[in-house]
């Protein structure tokens, strides 16, 4: 460990903000894009089930329409 | 090239190359970045003329070194798009764009933040940081015209020329606001051209290095994946794997 | 007391008088077909019968009311269908018509609106933007309307029957008898054929030079 | 009042559908801001100096590129007759309707200013003066430059034009703006300036919603 004590780790020789500002935004983007392409996922997955689900109804509402026509 | 490419044009493999390259590109990002930034901040001896503001250092250029690569990425993805009509190395691209422009506003803002106590204030127009934010301004452009078309095939194809476009104008816009800043004497205040530099300063910065490009790998890795399912939406290979997917978390929770 | 009637209309667009003295009047359960070739002027009829263009010379009542005057009272008993659809191609069909209904101070709630686009046979379209539907899904989302404010004492609907397929225009000559021989007005205009099982008015337009 | 929150309802959705569009006016903003320190000079002095009226200059081109927006797409898909013959009261629904559009597309301008602060090296008084000026300025942008959407939304092509009407009409706004940062880059009292702005707010903000319906009804003929 380079610091003497936790108190001088955070101080950063007098530099503390500028060193916290930009590791904390450096790590807080990477994780805030992680978190957006995990839901974006997870949101495209149920997305198809939906989709799959509307081919589904609209192939049971053609059948019913094409056996009442008939 | 075309032959090692060829398989990979199809969607189905790509999804799968990406699944298995996934967990590596974490696991070593995750334990790098973690690594690079307690080394960084805890260990590495602080400068002697910047003092401790010089670990910024150890995010700053990595980030900045990544962005450009990551630019050249996407050039290289939609040129690979445009010339061999590749469907996958479209959707590289356009994984790599939101990637890039992350890592590119992550640049500028530790630029600033390192700005700040250096030069006395948080922004100066010097041709690092000019060039850098043209740099974020060419993504976004790229990934606006990605979204301002309803058709994502020529979407794709109007923003790898946009992407190709920017490439080329890249260095000219470095060079010509370099000679713009020596022409007004800006004062490049950076002393970063020290003979040499320490190797236990060197050695946490190469770790930062690995692990941001490792993270970001992944983060493409993931959203490559994720422009797959997004435009095979309807293909049935997407939908069982769709429903495999619920009913794994199904049992999971239960 | 008729629903709706005119009193020597004029209207000139473009410095020419499309049609002039035009005198109408539609009473409950009656069906007024507007005729005439293009250009003649039935779209700026329709358009002035809802109060959209102001004509240049003459009064159109709603319930022997000036309709400038009769304020909400009239929009509330009003369905326009129009060469514009009035859905925004953004939102989702269901969406498009709950905003209208709110707005047309119609109370109505999802499942209406769901079983009505089942008989517009639009089952499995209902929740994607509209502007990724065809031209006449289109049609049958804006059409929908008339199913929704079905108490309103008034429909005046421009060309309703355009891009719509067989199936899609026995539906909507379904709706409109039953309309009517529950007591609505409508007027109407239409380029195919109007062959509705239901006596017609008929007014024709000229067209002027 | 249903009918109004419904369409306050259905222009922020549609909005928020809309995003990527809405980010445009934005980064344009950004890099029109830009341009300004490379074309005269990274001097912090000469920025401080030009930077107030930068910006304001550049809200106001940037607001005109989103303003056709506001009734461009309801006027062409046939949802702004519909809205005319709903019985909502057309004036309340023109403010609900330029509301929308502020919050969406001209606040994040003013969210983003810190930012062009310090590209342009501006000192904090100058910059909350800014911020105040934007805040009670930018909304009369809104308003007045509505009734000469409406005027214009019949035409075919309103882009230009619309420009040709509406910068004329800003100048007063400007000049009273960048009047009062330039006082507060002294040290002195601004609150003279701000009061005048007020007052072209409420104004606008009593008579333009009238000017709207009127110029939306005039549209449809």
């Amino acid at each position: 460990m380079y610091f003497d004590s936790i108190q001088d780790f955070w101080s950063m020789g007098g530099y503390g903000l500028y060193v916290w500002l930009s590791f904390g935004i450096g790590f807080l983007s990477l994780c805030l894009l992680w978190l957006d392409s995990i839901f974006a996922k997870r949101k495209l997955m149920s997305q198809i089930l939906t989709e799959q689900a509307r081919q589904v109804r609209i192939k049971a509402a053609k059948q019913k329409q094409a056996g009442s026509s008939v | 090239m075309w032959k090692w490419l060829h398989p990979y044009a199809k969607t189905e493999k790509t999804y799968w190359l990406c699944q298995t390259l996934l967990p590596w590109f974490s696991v070593l990002g995750l334990v790098a970045l973690i690594t690079g930034a307690i080394w960084a901040l805890a260990f590495s001896p602080a400068d002697y003329q910047q003092g401790d503001s010089y670990r910024i250092f150890h995010i700053h250029v990595p980030s900045a070194i990544l962005s450009k690569s990551l630019y050249m990425g996407m050039a290289i993805a939609a040129f690979v798009g445009l010339v061999w009509q590749v469907k996958t190395a479209f959707m590289s691209m356009m994984a790599i764009a939101a990637v890039g422009a992350v890592v590119t506003f992550v640049s500028l803002v530790t630029g600033s933040a390192w700005g700040k106590p250096m030069w006395g204030t948080w922004w100066e127009w010097d041709a690092r940081m000019t060039s850098q934010l043209v740099l974020l301004f060419l993504f976004f452009g790229v990934m606006s015209l990605y979204k301002s078309f309803e058709d994502k095939q020529q979407a794709s194809k109007a923003a790898g020329v946009m992407a190709i476009v920017g490439i080329i104008n890249l260095p000219i816009i470095h060079y010509s606001v370099e000679w713009w800043n020596t022409l007004h004497q800006g004062a490049t205040l950076m002393k970063l051209d020290k003979p040499s530099m320490p190797l236990e300063m060197l050695l946490p910065f190469f770790v930062s290095l690995v692990g941001w490009s490792s993270a970001c790998g992944a983060i493409v890795l993931l959203r490559i994946q994720n422009e797959i399912l997004r435009r095979e939406m309807k293909r049935p290979w997407v939908i069982a794997l769709a429903q495999q997917n619920v009913t794994q978390s199904n049992t999971a929770t239960k | 007391m008729a629903v709706l009637s005119t009193q020597n209309l004029s209207v000139i667009k473009r410095d020419r008088l499309l049609f002039d003295q035009v005198n109408l009047s539609v009473d409950s359960g009656s069906l007024l077909y507007v005729k005439g070739p293009n250009g003649a002027g039935k779209t700026s009829l329709l358009r002035v019968l809802t109060g959209l263009v102001e004509p240049e010379s003459g009064i159109v009542f709603y319930q022997d009311k000036k309709i400038q005057k009769c304020g909400e009272d009239y929009a509330t008993n009003l369905v326009y269908f129009g060469h514009k659809l009035g859905v925004s191609g953004s939102l989702s069909a269901v969406e498009n018509l709950q905003y209208w209904c709110d707005s047309h101070q119609v109370k109505v709630d999802t499942n209406t609106i769901y079983q009505t686009l089942e008989k517009l046979n639009l089952v499995g379209l209902e929740d994607i933007p509209v502007a990724s539907l065809s031209a006449g899904q289109q049609r049958r989302t804006a059409l929908a309307r008339l199913w929704l404010k079905a108490d309103a004492k008034l429909w005046i609907l421009d060309e309703p029957f355009t891009a719509l397929d067989v199936q899609g225009i026995n539906v909507l000559s379904d709706k409109l008898i039953d309309y009517l021989s529950k007591g609505g007005a409508v007027i109407i205009t239409s380029h195919q054929l109007l062959e509705l099982d239901y006596p017609t008015q008929e007014l024709t337009l000229e067209y002027r030079i | 009042m249903n009918g109004l929150g419904a369409l306050l309802r259905r222009d922020l959705s549609l909005a928020y559908r809309q995003r990527a569009e809405l980010m445009q006016p934005l980064l344009f903003f950004i890099l029109v801001i830009t341009l300004f320190p490379l074309g005269v000079g990274p001097e912090p002095n000469t920025l401080k100096m030009i930077g107030p009226g930068v910006i304001w200059v550049a809200a106001i081109l940037s607001s005109l590129l989103g303003l056709e927006r506001l009734f461009r797409d309801d006027f062409q898909d046939g949802s702004l007759e519909q809205l005319i013959l709903s019985g909502v009261p057309l004036a309340a629904a023109a403010l609900v309707k330029v509301f929308v559009h502020w919050l969406t597309s001209i606040l994040p301008l003013i969210i983003i200013s810190p930012l062009l602060a310090l590209f342009l090296h501006l000192t904090e008084p100058m910059y909350w003066a800014l911020v105040f000026t934007l805040l009670i300025g930018t909304p009369i942008l809104s308003l007045i430059g509505a009734i000469a959407v409406g005027l214009t939304v019949g035409l075919n092509r309103g882009g230009v034009l619309l420009a040709l009407l509406l910068l004329p009409v800003f100048i007063p706004l400007l000049i009273f703006a960048t009047s009062a940062v330039e006082s507060a880059s002294m040290q002195l009292q601004y609150s003279g300036q701000l009061a005048i702005i007020g007052a072209m707010f409420l104004f606008s903000l009593a008579l333009a919603p009238f000017a709207i319906a009127y110029a939306l009804r005039v549209s449809q003929t």
